[in-house]
């Protein structure tokens, strides 16, 4: 008796999911997916970047909508897991939505662009940044934040020509997109005439990285550069001085947090550099956004939530160009985008769906705080 | 009694075929995708049923031969242009091939220190992953190809769904006719008691390396299968998350029985897609769920068989005091 | 002709000699009983024969192989089936799949013939599950034969084992106190199957008891040892009335 | 030189910590045989203990400071491990469950315990409120804080004191005999329960010294921390003999200088293979490790 009633109740369970999960959009709304981690490690960064979409889409639906009809958001969380975020790409897609916008992590951004590229649909990535998501040659993919390779330059610039750097060291954490930069940060210095004298990989999820640095020590580097998260990078910096190692430290935009400042103590993260994209503090009119901003969802907003809210204005833009909200349309709308004004100045796109022009800044430590480089 | 129980449930078990088969054509992409997912776990967990159900080993590194089939598949199709078909039987050698050699020198070890070194190998083989140029390094490997046949193209997601099913029904025929043999039979006296097994003319360490081959060899078809499904493979697919939650799949429904195993399975895909907004709560609640299971029902949720009483020899025996065999 | 012949075997553990310098013979369609106060080393010496245990000198010779190093499954396929002193049967599996492990070193099937199930593998299968059925009638507890180990009472478990045993065809069985926690009547029905098993099946039998009465009923020779050492082999009435043997185990109550 | 003087440095800070974990992995283990997957986890919950603790000072934070998160965290961490082995383990242990079920427990109180501190604490990292300062001694060229040199000192007395309390107190023989054999141990009169909880108190008490001077020494906590130094532990167990207290913190030097060498002469990201290499290798070669002594397995 037990084992049949048992199967019986698990069809039902199935049937019963599988009726939840029709329904989808009225006519009189367009639906933009929204896929970002919202759960797990990178949990905050996702909501950072959920909030400023919303806040988007709340002032456009404010003003009426866009071509009469209201924009309504499905959220769909990639918990930065390649697996995670197939099945959320493929909810999105079955939710037949117009656009999708989001990404943060590049290694869950790179399955989902094959899912909406073989549905058709236009993604405008917000974070993510990996030259491997260009590689594929998907047309509607859009990359927003500068891909590594122009990090990598900005960074090389600054090392070689501000620092007056000869000897570099570059560290990254093993992850996808910091071995990416690192790799790439190598080669431009190289070309400029650098000499990099130490090329390492770190365990992210160690606390101890003195043997590394007793390593950096020993080449005496005039510059040492991060590739990785703030996390690591803070016990780094706060290791890189106790160990007293010669230079100056920097850090790629992954590690541009204030908990970075907090672990590393602020004295010894005085005097770090950092290649970051656009932050709205760093911008004299996102002055009033981010204060817009703080009191809507009484905090900050995060490293990513510029860029996303300028994506979300960006699709909102194409929307209006096609005057439709065929998937199609819209990607060949994002694709025509010229000098579209966001914080980090106008934008437009190659063929590859990246920036025709770097938006990286540099900052610096200063009393505790990441301000702009003169 | 037993009669219409039987034919009731056998039609439960075709209804259950018939809503497998249907599912993409009444559901949409999402279910689709999620249901292929389930199937892909229910090889997984098919596979390390042999060797924790069965044969009653602790393998907390699994999800190392499930990388070593995504990775033969994703490196031969891309860089060397192998058909799928034959990478996912390369894939499956592969791994046995690997299982074999991992089991060599550990199987003699006891079993605690077996899940330990399971679990170490497991980081292992992903650190490699992570850290290799032929393996793409951090960021995998991707624009994996969909399989074909001729000129047909398993493009879409429905196509793919239906090869894992077929995968799984093969997997479930293949199991199930071995647990119901010599061969299974041994490894479930290895679990029972290993001296005992061994008393009894079972060669312990060669059915144990049986049990991690074949259950390897599973890992690796599943493996070669989610390299295509996701078309990018990436080292974070294969860390201690996978292989426990592969593991939980195994416990969870049933340990050592098919219909267990897959109740199990589908139980661990489809809980947190329903309970999204729990999502945070999921992996916590999962560990919980171990422990309990454990405590309270260590043979899974599936209902186990009963015992039967059979008519034989007159002579009547008189039972002694009642104790638990040790 | 003797089945099996034990010559000058030691063991040691670290530097405690558990058995020392013991020989003895059991001869074909005997039932030989090996009897001792505790700790005398029986078991190290029934654990030595069945392989559970290296020798660190000496040579087991059974049916003219040494077996001395092999592993137990293998010489289990030589001939030889055991039970354990303190029960060890397989516990969540039914009786009858119990008593079918005694046929896995007389059958061969593997993989494929288990997916494939050929002709050969299906007559093998059913050869099992009918040799497993006889052992269970012969020693009357067919009956149970679906139900699981852990769940019945110890005289049945103790049935169980020996059928299990039988299961494997052996030329010799090796009972290990399998009088242990039996009550009278359960006593007796065990020396009435040891009987039934020598006669019906031809086997030789090594008994270790520590019943030396039950011992003395079935045995045809006894084999005595005490601190690891042998002080008496004989007829069962002339080693029980041996100054050396009454010693020993008088001896030993009294410490 | 100097440069491979000062590796030794590190190696000894980084081994330092993996001894003190190693010690309770090992004593539960000696007692019960049972290798509790879920010990690097309590060695988390100590960390953040500690941090829950110190968040309560306003301003400075000194060695009262310090003392009082050491104290509480030990206590609260302690008492966990004492509920982890009454609620999971012993219905098992009672029951006599095989150990594959035993095991498969541990994980899954594993997983229950780090989430539920991501639940409570957040998925990111913590930083650790309070700031020592850098400052340290040279002998030649080699640079030795005195955060460094105070973890060592307190982890020697440690060590000192888990050797006169094995050596000279009853509990030291009760914990063998019990290894030896619980029932007897218990016919003898002997409170078998009472003696295994408090060895699961004490392991998780070193695990939870071990926490709080992580956060002190490296300043950043995250729930996942665990995983990773607990594996890192067992292995330095099993490097040293697993069951023997000398050998729990042989095995952690040995351990910390294999992975500094590793990341010195080959490359930081190669590190983890060679720990997780040189436990296979142990487990497969010599599974007594160093100093441990053989272990019978009854048939």
């Amino acid at each position: 008796m037990k084992a049949h009633s048992k199967i019986a109740s698990i069809l039902l369970v199935l049937s019963f999911l599988f009726l939840t999960a029709c329904g989808s959009g009225n006519g009189n709304e367009i639906v933009i997916g929204v896929i970002s981690p919202t759960t797990g490690q990178s949990a905050k960064m996702g909501q950072d970047m959920n909030n400023a979409i919303q806040m988007a889409v709340d002032e456009i639906n404010g003003k009426g909508g866009v071509n009469n009809k209201k924009i309504r958001l499905v959220f769909a969380d990639d918990a930065c897991d390649p697996q995670a975020s197939t099945t959320a790409a493929n909810k999105l897609v079955s939710e037949n939505v117009s656009a999708v916008i989001g990404g943060y992590c590049s290694s869950a951004v790179l399955p989902a662009s094959g899912v909406f590229n073989s549905a058709g649909i236009p993604m405008v990535v917000t974070a993510a940044n990996s030259e491997k998501i260009p590689e594929n040659n998907y047309k509607n993919i859009f990359l927003l934040n500068s891909t590594a390779s122009a990090q990598a330059q900005t960074a090389t610039n600054y090392m070689i020509s501000n620092l007056k750097g000869k000897k570099i060291a570059i560290l990254n954490d093993n992850t996808a997109y910091s071995v990416d930069l690192a790799e790439r940060t190598r080669d431009a210095i190289q070309k400029a005439g650098g000499q990099v004298v130490l090329y390492e990989s770190v365990d992210p999820n160690a606390s101890d990285f003195n043997s590394v640095l007793t390593k950096v020590k020993s080449k005496t580097p005039d510059a040492t550069y991060w590739t990785g998260y703030y996390a690591a990078g803070g016990l780094l910096i706060k290791q890189f001085k106790q160990q007293g190692v010669s230079g100056s430290f920097g850090v790629a935009d992954g590690s541009v947090d204030q908990t970075l400042i907090k672990i590393a103590g602020e004295n010894n993260a005085e005097g770090v550099f950092a290649t970051m994209s656009p932050l709205p503090q760093f911008i004299p009119g996102a002055k009033n956004w981010s204060k817009d901003y703080e009191t809507k969802f009484k905090q900050a907003p995060g490293p990513y939530s510029a860029l996303s809210y300028d994506g979300m204005r960006l699709i909102i833009h194409a929307l209006e160009q096609a005057k439709s909200d065929d998937p199609n349309a819209i990607t060949g709308a994002i694709a025509k985008t010229k000098g579209f004004a966001t914080f980090a100045g106008p934008v437009e796109f190659k063929a590859n769906g990246t920036l025709t022009k770097s938006n990286f800044i540099m900052i610096g430590v200063k009393n505790g705080q990441f301000e702009m480089v003169k | 009694m037993n009669t219409p129980f039987l034919k009731n449930k056998s039609f439960l078990y075709i209804l259950l075929f018939i809503v497998m088969i249907a599912i993409p054509l009444i559901t949409n992409r999402y279910w689709t995708d999620v249901a292929s997912t389930a199937m892909f776990y229910i090889l997984l967990a098919l596979g390390l049923n042999i060797i924790v159900g069965y044969a009653g080993l602790l393998d907390l590194g699994y999800s190392a031969f499930f990388a070593v089939g995504s990775y033969t598949t994703g490196i031969l199709t891309t860089q060397f242009g192998v058909s799928f078909w034959i990478s996912i039987f390369l894939g499956a050698i592969f791994a046995t091939v690997l299982g074999v050699l991992i089991g060599i020198p550990t199987l003699r070890l006891r079993s605690d220190y077996l899940a330990i070194v399971t679990l170490g190998f497991g980081e292992i083989i992903r650190l490699i992953a992570n850290n290799s140029k032929f393996t793409g390094g951090a960021s995998g490997i991707y624009g994996i190809p969909k399989p074909k046949i001729g000129s047909f193209v398993f493009q879409s997601n429905v196509l793919l769904y239906y090869l894992m099913f077929i995968f799984v029904l093969l997997a479930i025929f293949v199991i199930w006719r071995l647990g119901n043999s010599r061969v299974g039979r041994a490894w479930k006296y290895i679990r029972e008691d290993e001296d005992a097994a061994e008393a009894m003319g079972v060669n312990g360490l060669y059915y144990k390396l049986l049990a991690y081959g074949l259950g390897a060899m599973f890992g690796g078809l599943a493996g070669s299968l989610f390299a295509v499904k996701m078309s990018a493979i990436a080292p974070e697919s294969f860390g201690f998350m996978q292989s426990a939650m592969i593991l939980l799949a195994v416990v969870l429904g049933g340990i050592g029985r098919i219909s267990g195993v897959i109740l199990g399975a589908v139980l661990v895909i489809l809980l947190p897609e329903a309970m999204r907004s729990f999502s945070d709560w999921r992996i916590f609640l999962f560990g919980v769920l171990l422990v309990l299971t454990m405590i309270f029902r260590p043979n899974g949720l599936w209902p186990s068989k009963k015992e039967t009483e059979e008519m034989d020899d007159p002579e009547p025996l008189k039972g002694g005091s009642k104790s638990v065999v040790s | 002709m003797s089945l099996v012949e034990v010559d000058e075997i030691e063991l040691r553990f670290g530097g405690l000699v558990a058995v020392g310098d013991v020989s003895f013979q059991i001869e074909e369609k005997n039932v030989v009983g090996l009897i001792g106060p505790n700790g005398a080393g029986k078991t190290s010496m029934f654990n030595m024969i069945t392989g559970f245990y290296k020798p660190t000198k000496g040579k087991i010779i059974f049916s003219g192989t040494n077996i001395v190093g092999k592993k137990p499954s293998k010489i289990t396929q030589l001939g030889m089936a055991r039970t354990f002193q303190n029960i060890r049967l397989f516990p969540s599996l039914t009786v009858r799949e119990n008593v079918m492990s005694g046929m896995h070193s007389k059958t061969s099937q593997g993989i494929w013939g288990a997916v494939l199930r050929t002709a050969k593998q299906q007559k093998e299968e059913k050869e099992i599950l009918e040799i497993a059925n006889d052992c269970l009638s012969f020693v009357g507890i067919k009956k149970y034969a679906g139900r699981l180990a852990k769940n019945l009472p110890y005289g049945i478990q103790r049935r169980v084992e020996i059928a299990r045993a039988l299961a494997t065809k052996p030329k010799l069985l090796l009972l290990d106190e399998p009088a242990a926690g039996l009550n009278l009547s359960e006593r007796k029905e065990l020396i009435d199957l040891i009987l039934r098993i020598k006669e019906h099946f031809q086997l030789t039998v090594l008994l270790i008891e520590h019943d030396v009465g039950l011992v003395s009923e079935v045995a045809d020779k006894i084999v005595v040892l005490d601190y690891g050492r042998k002080i008496a082999e004989g007829l069962p009435n002339e080693v029980l009335a041996n100054p050396r043997v009454i010693e020993a185990y008088i001896g030993k109550d009294d410490d | 030189m100097d440069i491979f003087l000062q590796q030794v440095i590190n190696a000894l800070v980084v081994g330092t910590f993996y001894g003190l974990i190693a010690l309770g992995y090992s004593m539960v283990y000696g007692i019960i045989r049972l290798l509790n997957f879920a010990h690097g986890d309590l060695f988390m919950l100590g960390a953040f203990a500690g941090f829950s603790v110190l968040s309560l000072f306003t301003g400075q934070v000194g060695f009262i400071g310090i003392g009082l998160a050491l104290i509480v965290s030990v206590l609260v961490v302690g008492l966990i491990g004492l509920g982890v082995e009454r609620i999971a383990y012993r219905p098992l242990i009672k029951k006599k469950s095989p150990k594959l079920n035993l095991l498969i427990t541990a994980v899954g109180v594993s997983l229950a315990i780090e989430y539920a501190v991501m639940l409570s604490y957040g998925p990111s990292f913590r930083v650790y409120p309070i700031q020592l300062p850098n400052t340290g001694f040279h002998i030649g060229d080699v640079k030795i804080t005195y955060i460094q040199l105070g973890i060592i000192l307190f982890t020697i007395l440690i060590m000192i004191f888990l050797q006169l309390f094995i050596h000279k107190s009853i509990y030291g023989k009760a914990m063998r005999s019990i290894a030896i054999d619980d029932t007897a141990t218990s016919l003898m009169g002997i409170p078998v329960h009472r003696f295994i909880g408090l060895t699961f108190f004490m392991g998780s008490g070193l695990a939870a010294v071990a926490g709080v001077m992580d956060g002190i020494y490296y300043g950043q906590i995250n729930f996942l921390m665990g995983f990773l130094f607990g594996l890192k532990a067992f292995t330095a167990a099993v490097i040293g003999g697993i069951g023997s207290v000398n050998g729990a913190m042989l095995g952690g030097l040995v351990l910390g200088i294999v992975e500094t060498l590793g990341t010195v002469y080959v490359g930081g990201e190669w590190k983890d293979v060679f720990a997780f290499g040189i436990l296979i290798l142990f487990l497969v070669l010599k599974p007594t490790g160093l100093l441990g002594e053989a272990v019978n397995e009854r048939v």
